[in-house]
């Protein structure tokens, strides 16, 4: 399939199938992601959802057993093109896990290992890289005077914060979030979100969340999946207040099945 | 993110080729690597098959399993290996029935009883018991332990089965002890809480709960110590005497193994005929059957044991 | 639901689980008896047969008298050449396997082989260094046929230590770094190998003490019986320690003359192998007590 | 399956007791119109007594809304009938209230000979309390049909009203003894005319309850 | 510390709308007395159009005071901050549709000689939109005390309608040509009482925001 | 400190103080918890909401550096004096844990195994114990035809009711349960919460949960807690609409510090 240049859409989803094995998880689903946005993913578990977000940078496939078909353009490339270079594409479309994951250094190179990769050496540029993306997780004015200490030395909060930070810092376009707060206590929870509204001004970006409440609180679009389908994708106001479609109101006010 | 408009923003083509290129040949270099270990193993089995199969067909492999005459180099050579056999055997499984009460116990007590102190003493210690040579063990056996069984069984040589057997419980200890405390400290502590709010003692909680989750893990430790043992050979070369008679005695009418007498296993067979054997020889050859026998033998408890703990891993 | 008034039936201790405690704790103590028993009684009798001629002079008077220097200095060559052939090996095939190729038929192969290496009697690999190093590669009884009979037998030891610490850097690194645009190779090597060093050195240490106790392959493949001088070059056959101890203790036809020599070399042997131990435990402890995820 | 059954549960009881809120103040208004047709005092003053009732219960009710929506999180469907439990309860407590300015108005004219025969206010009481009634039964029923209904009823309503008010008017003029008590009729059909308009605005809520859009219909 | 600062943000709008509102209602009564005493129909007719407007700002609160209800899951007293738009719009919009009448009286009333200066009536304006100032200050500054302060005046309210009532009554009586106009009086004069009404409520709903306790006051 | 029975109160708790070594975790609260109801304790990570559930059936014994000082009494019995029997009292105080934690024994034995510790042997009585247990957990219709099937083989949902079921099964007065949802997806959590409406009618509950809108939902009563101090307590309906604490009022809006 052919991808073509959509204004302001960062990603355009056709027909998109995904197995595991042959369990069919995704089974066609389209959808326009608007840039500038937070986009919010809800559904029960095995709904397919996080299995959908790790198509979006191709993490998927470090599943073995998993198979993609359909088309996902970014910005009018199929990203399942021959031609695509995955590491390009991940340096456009970053990523925060449910868990924070920093890796075993400084705080300070946590955030300077993407431009590192990307051929960044220079001192200057990397502490310039570094600064901005902790002000811009606001975590600046937390860590900046032990910007050598270990990242663990963070609180769980703070560690998820320096991993968005260390996604920013690879100047992405997107962002993908897969349950970013699961493992977060509220208040952290709360940071996290605040963050989310703050970022959306700069980047796209698209969370996986399996608490409703979340998805209403900091995303403009909702996309509702159910085994594997799209049964709603609209306004966030819409959908919490009147969704078209029976099964979201189902799922929404707990009456399901 | 390059300024809007620039060419480069949102490319997702740029330097594909040479990264592939580059991983590729890493890929290329890691999975031969992987593939050593498999060449290792069909080398080693293949070499000892090829060296030992010509041996094999002369001799036959019933003489070697049924017959106690091991006379290489006779003028009338005897290639029977069924004394080794069954002194492998008898030190390996009297080794097991001291080193698993004895093992498992440990690994109890330092997984579920021991205060944290103690147990980071014992823990190390036991350790370093399992890294103690086994040439020196053996000469444990010779100066210490010999001398205390000729003396406690009024014999006139302490180099008997039961002196190897003793030694190689305490070298399988460690083994036993490591690999079934992993297996105590694989079941989550959730178990635990659990079998405790519900107003279980924890000796109950132990032995009902604990135990039975980590079953498996104990039957493995117990089957690699058992592998550890049968595959020992400077202990035993030194602890047991080296005698080729069927160590067997008359009880009753039933013929059951004679623990106080001397006896020789496979290895030590290796291991002392292994230099003085004019490369080539049939008697040379017929030391590669012997390898070959301790390599299927050691390579089926191994496979069942791995068997076993990848079920105990995999069970939850 | 108990009566709330029963609260107070105070029970203490079992007496079955109290002797089932005590039974637990006589185990334990035991096994740590028997330790310091093996090795006060080395280091009780060996103790005074070390001397600084001891270490630094070669046997002489058919090793009845003299020192044990080419037995040390053999036993650290050859352990050291050992480890020059596992640690790359064991290091590559631990990542392959754990980085690479994590399932599928072969991986399960390539582990089977490794277990199946690492539980293969060590006699079995003298055999088999003797039938293909020495004798059928014709190297000879020698420092190479000894080392590589030896790298053989501690690789299963480096592959299993330094995959099990590459299992242990969590997935998350290895997801973090893809997910910044890192190749697989990338995020290995940047991410998965230094958070795994540590174990890969522990694993290397014990793989060191492994090979400097190690004497059936030796027996078979180039430790000579006597030789009052260095090895020369890697084809030279070696003293070395465990070797050396073996023959004072069995195969001196004045056993009960070289005795005392032989409770020195057993000290020293030990000695060795449990510094080399105690450090590997050491360094995993310091690394355990500091890991952070 | 259906999970947050209790919540369910509470939310059904809160239409209930809505509902029983909407026939007490539908009684109200029968009543208060039966009082001044048959000029019973007595039933005008129970009027205005039960009028605490139905205050006492619209509290309730509101209360029972903001602790479920503090408490439930509701959303979609269950948000929107909590939302308009919240905002109807006012109307109707309106709607009582005027039901018992009528009854005082009543006990104003008390047993003085009326100045002409009832048929309008009578009528537009009949017409104001169908009303309320479709609009319960629509809340009851989710039948946003019925609510249109409603809508539409009020412009009788209305029309009477403006028929009663010049009717009034006349009869003031023509004597000025008349004035007290045509006074009186006359804001008696303005308290039923708001009534209307009250209900209205119910229905409104209703039509948003049931499709999620709000609409103004009473302009 | 603070988070969820969108949402407080999305509050703070939310209240800033909600006083323009009652700005914009406070704007309307003034205007129409202002109509009333000066018989400028152009002003009166500005009033009745103006009332769209708020009616439109009714409806664009109401939906944000739901969206919010079912987006943030608010609690506490941003719970009471809700909750209280919600209901108060609907008050201040009933404010409006009053001074909306009262303009249209002043239509009716047209350009015909008072039937007697006014005093009383633009005196109870004045109080009516002293309440709801003090009523939305109130709202602003979460001050309970101006929000009873309120409720204490439409007493007096009360008292003026009362008097206003009879004297009207008696202008009625003595001329009927007096009837049409003074009837719109009346009316005029009803629904600035219930403007105190409403405003009263709405100072209920202020006390429930800032104390959490719910209480009739008007009784 | 003695305890005396209160009517309808299951535990006492009086000026109580925990400490993990030097730090003090709770700092002196008192509490009256009642008989069959559902008490929340919320509160930030660290407030000590967990420590001060685990006194409660003296789990935290299991923690070795733990003290505890005060009184607790729970039926007008002092659990910490030297007289209690512990066993005695975990019979009595059951509790749920974050992550389902069934054993690795079929769901038959997992609810058998508290009956048996009590020395119940007869194969009758134990059947009937467990099917009534597994029908209060609402869970008898699902499990019925395989009760001999590992308990590893239900949802996580399913396994956290078994859990409960396996605290029923010796008849409990009170069951504690320590964020028994963190660990689930948003169905699951809500038929828990289902079950919990359903099992105060019997029992007494306390639920320690780090989400408000949980506590907000099921429970009776709530207790906010905050670095080791009880800052309000009381009607969840009134903490949750008008709380008397500025604290608490801060801390559920979203505004704290």
């Amino acid at each position: 399939m052919t991808c073509s240049v959509i204004n302001q859409v960062a990603f355009s989803i056709k027909d998109l199938q995904i197995s595991y094995g042959k369990e069919k998880v995704i089974k066609g689903i389209a959808l326009d992601i608007q840039e500038k946005e937070v986009t919010a993913i809800i559904g029960p578990s095995g709904c397919g959802k996080s299995t959908f977000l790790k198509t979006l940078n191709r993490m998927i496939d470090t599943v073995p057993s998993s198979r993609v078909t359909g088309s996902i353009c970014y910005r009018g490339q199929d990203i399942y093109a021959a031609s695509t270079n995955v590491v390009a594409l991940r340096h456009n479309v970053g990523m925060v896990f449910q868990k924070p994951n920093p890796f075993p250094k400084s705080i300070f190179d946590n955030i300077a290992f993407g431009p590192r990769l990307q051929g960044v050496r220079d001192k200057q540029k990397l502490k310039q890289i570094v600064e901005s993306s902790l002000k811009r997780t606001a975590l600046w004015d937390e860590v900046k005077d032990r910007l050598n200490s270990s990242a663990f030395s963070l609180s769980g909060g703070q560690q998820q914060r320096l991993c968005i930070a260390r996604a920013l810092a690879v100047e992405p376009d997107v962002i993908l979030m897969d349950e970013p707060c699961s493992a977060l206590d509220p208040i952290a929870t709360a940071k996290i979100e605040d963050l989310i509204e703050e970022l959306r001004k700069q980047y796209t970006i698209i969370i996986v969340t399996h608490n409703m409440q979340q998805a209403a609180r900091v995303s403009q679009k909702t996309a509702f999946f159910l085994t594997g389908n799209v049964i709603e994708f609209g306004e966030t106001a819409k959908i919490f207040t009147k969704p078209k479609e029976k099964k979201t109101e189902d799922y929404i006010t707990g009456r399901f099945g | 993110m390059n300024q809007t408009g620039s060419d480069n923003k949102y490319n997702l083509t740029l330097g594909a080729k040479s990264q592939k290129w580059h991983e590729k040949a890493v890929l290329g270099g890691l999975t031969l690597n992987g593939l050593f270990a498999v060449v290792v193993v069909v080398a080693v089995f293949g070499f000892l098959l090829q060296k030992g199969l010509p041996a094999l067909q002369e001799i036959g492999l019933k003489e070697f399993l049924t017959s106690s005459r091991w006379m290489p180099t006779s003028p009338n050579p005897g290639y029977g290996a069924l004394s080794m056999i069954v002194g492998t055997l008898m030190v390996s499984v009297a080794a097991l029935v001291v080193a698993v009460p004895w093992g498992v116990g440990t690994a109890m007590f330092l997984a579920e009883v021991a205060p944290g102190k103690i147990r980071e003493f014992i823990k190390p210690t036991l350790e370093i018991l399992a890294g103690i040579p086994s040439v020196v063990i053996g000469f444990i056996a010779l100066v210490v332990v010999a001398p205390w069984v000729a003396r406690t069984f009024g014999l006139s040589n302490g180099l008997t089965a039961l002196t190897g057997a003793l030694m190689l419980g305490v070298m399988a200890l460690p083994t036993i002890v490591s690999i079934s405390e992993d297996a105590f400290k694989a079941v989550p502590n959730e178990y635990r809480d659990a079998a405790l709010a519900l107003g279980a003692t924890r000796w109950q909680t132990m032995i009902r709960v604990t135990f039975p989750a980590a079953r498996s893990g104990i039957i493995a430790a117990i089957m690699l110590g058992f592998g550890r043992a049968v595959g020992e050979t400077m202990t035993v070369l030194m602890a047991t005497g080296n005698s080729l008679a069927l160590p067997m005695q008359e009880f009753w009418g039933i013929k059951i193994p004679n623990y106080l007498a001397s006896i020789r296993t496979l290895t030590a067979t290796i291991a002392i005929e292994g230099l003085d054997v004019p490369w080539g020889s049939l008697h040379y050859r017929s030391l590669f059957v012997l390898g070959a026998m301790l390599f299927v033998l050691t390579f089926v408890i191994n496979f069942v044991a791995d068997i076993v703990l990848n079920k105990a891993q995999g069970g939850e | 639901m108990v009566k709330p008034e029963q609260l107070r039936n105070g029970k203490k201790l079992h007496i079955s689980e109290m002797l089932g405690y005590g039974i637990l704790l006589l185990f334990a103590l035991s096994s740590v008896a028997v330790l310091v028993y093996f090795i006060g009684s080395i280091a009780s009798r060996g103790l005074s047969s070390i001397s600084w001629t001891f270490l630094t002079e070669v046997p002489r008077v058919g090793m009845t008298e003299g020192g044990i220097m080419p037995a040390i200095v053999g036993t650290i060559y050859v352990s050291l050449l050992t480890l020059a052939v596992s640690v790359p090996l064991g290091v590559g095939s631990a990542i392959y396997i754990n980085e690479f190729s994590s399932q599928g038929l072969f991986n399960r192969i390539i582990r089977l082989s490794i277990r199946n290496i690492a539980g293969v009697p060590s006699i079995v690999f003298g055999l088999f260094g003797l039938g293909l190093f020495v004798a059928g590669m014709k190297l000879g009884q020698s420092l190479l046929a000894a080392a590589f009979t030896l790298g053989l037998m501690t690789y299963p030891v480096i592959v299993t230590t330094a995959e099990e610490a590459l299992k242990a850097v969590p997935q998350s690194f290895r997801d973090g770094a893809l997910a910044l645009g890192a190749t697989r190779w990338q995020a290995v090597r940047h991410q998965v190998l230094p958070a795994a060093i540590p174990g890969m050195a522990t694993g290397a240490i014990l793989g060191l003490g492994r090979a400097a106790g190690e004497t059936a392959p030796i027996l078979l493949t180039g430790a000579a019986y006597f030789l009052p001088r260095l090895p020369q070059g890697v084809t030279d056959q070696f003293m070395a320690l465990p070797y050396h101890l073996f023959i004072l203790a069995t195969q001196h036809n004045q056993i009960s003359v070289v005795r005392p020599l032989a409770y020195g070399t057993a000290l020293v042997l030990l000695a060795l192998v449990l510094l080399l131990n105690g450090a590997a435990i050491a360094i995993r402890l310091y690394y355990r007590k500091s890991k952070q995820w | 399956m259906e999970v947050r059954r209790s919540f369910h549960e509470e939310l059904q009881q809160l239409i209930a007791q809505l509902l029983m809120m909407g026939d007490m103040v539908e009684q109200s208004i029968a009543k208060s119109i039966r009082a001044l047709k048959e000029q019973n005092l007595e039933l005008a003053r129970q009027v205005v007594e039960e009028d605490d009732a139905i205050d006492a219960l619209e509290l309730e009710i509101e209360a029972k809304c903001l602790e479920l929506i503090a408490r439930q999180q509701p959303m979609a469907k269950d948000l929107r009938k909590i939302a308009t439990a919240l905002k109807i309860i006012t109307d109707l407590e309106r709607i009582a209230d005027h039901a018992c300015n009528i009854a005082e108005a009543c006990l104003k004219i008390g047993k003085e000979p009326l100045i002409k025969p009832l048929v309008d206010i009578p009528r537009m009481a009949e017409l104001a309390r169908g009303m309320l009634k479709k609009a319960l039964d629509s809340y009851a029923n989710n039948d946003v049909q019925l609510a249109y209904e409603v809508c539409r009823a009020d412009d009788e309503v209305d029309s009477l009203h403006n028929q009663v008010f010049r009717e009034l008017l006349t009869y003031m003029m023509q004597d000025p003894k008349n004035i007290q008590q045509a006074t009186s009729l006359l804001f008696i059909s303005s308290y039923l005319e708001r009534i209307g308009d009250y209900t209205t605005n119910l229905a409104e809520w209703l039509i948003y309850m049931v499709t999620g859009e709000r609409k103004k219909l009473n302009d």
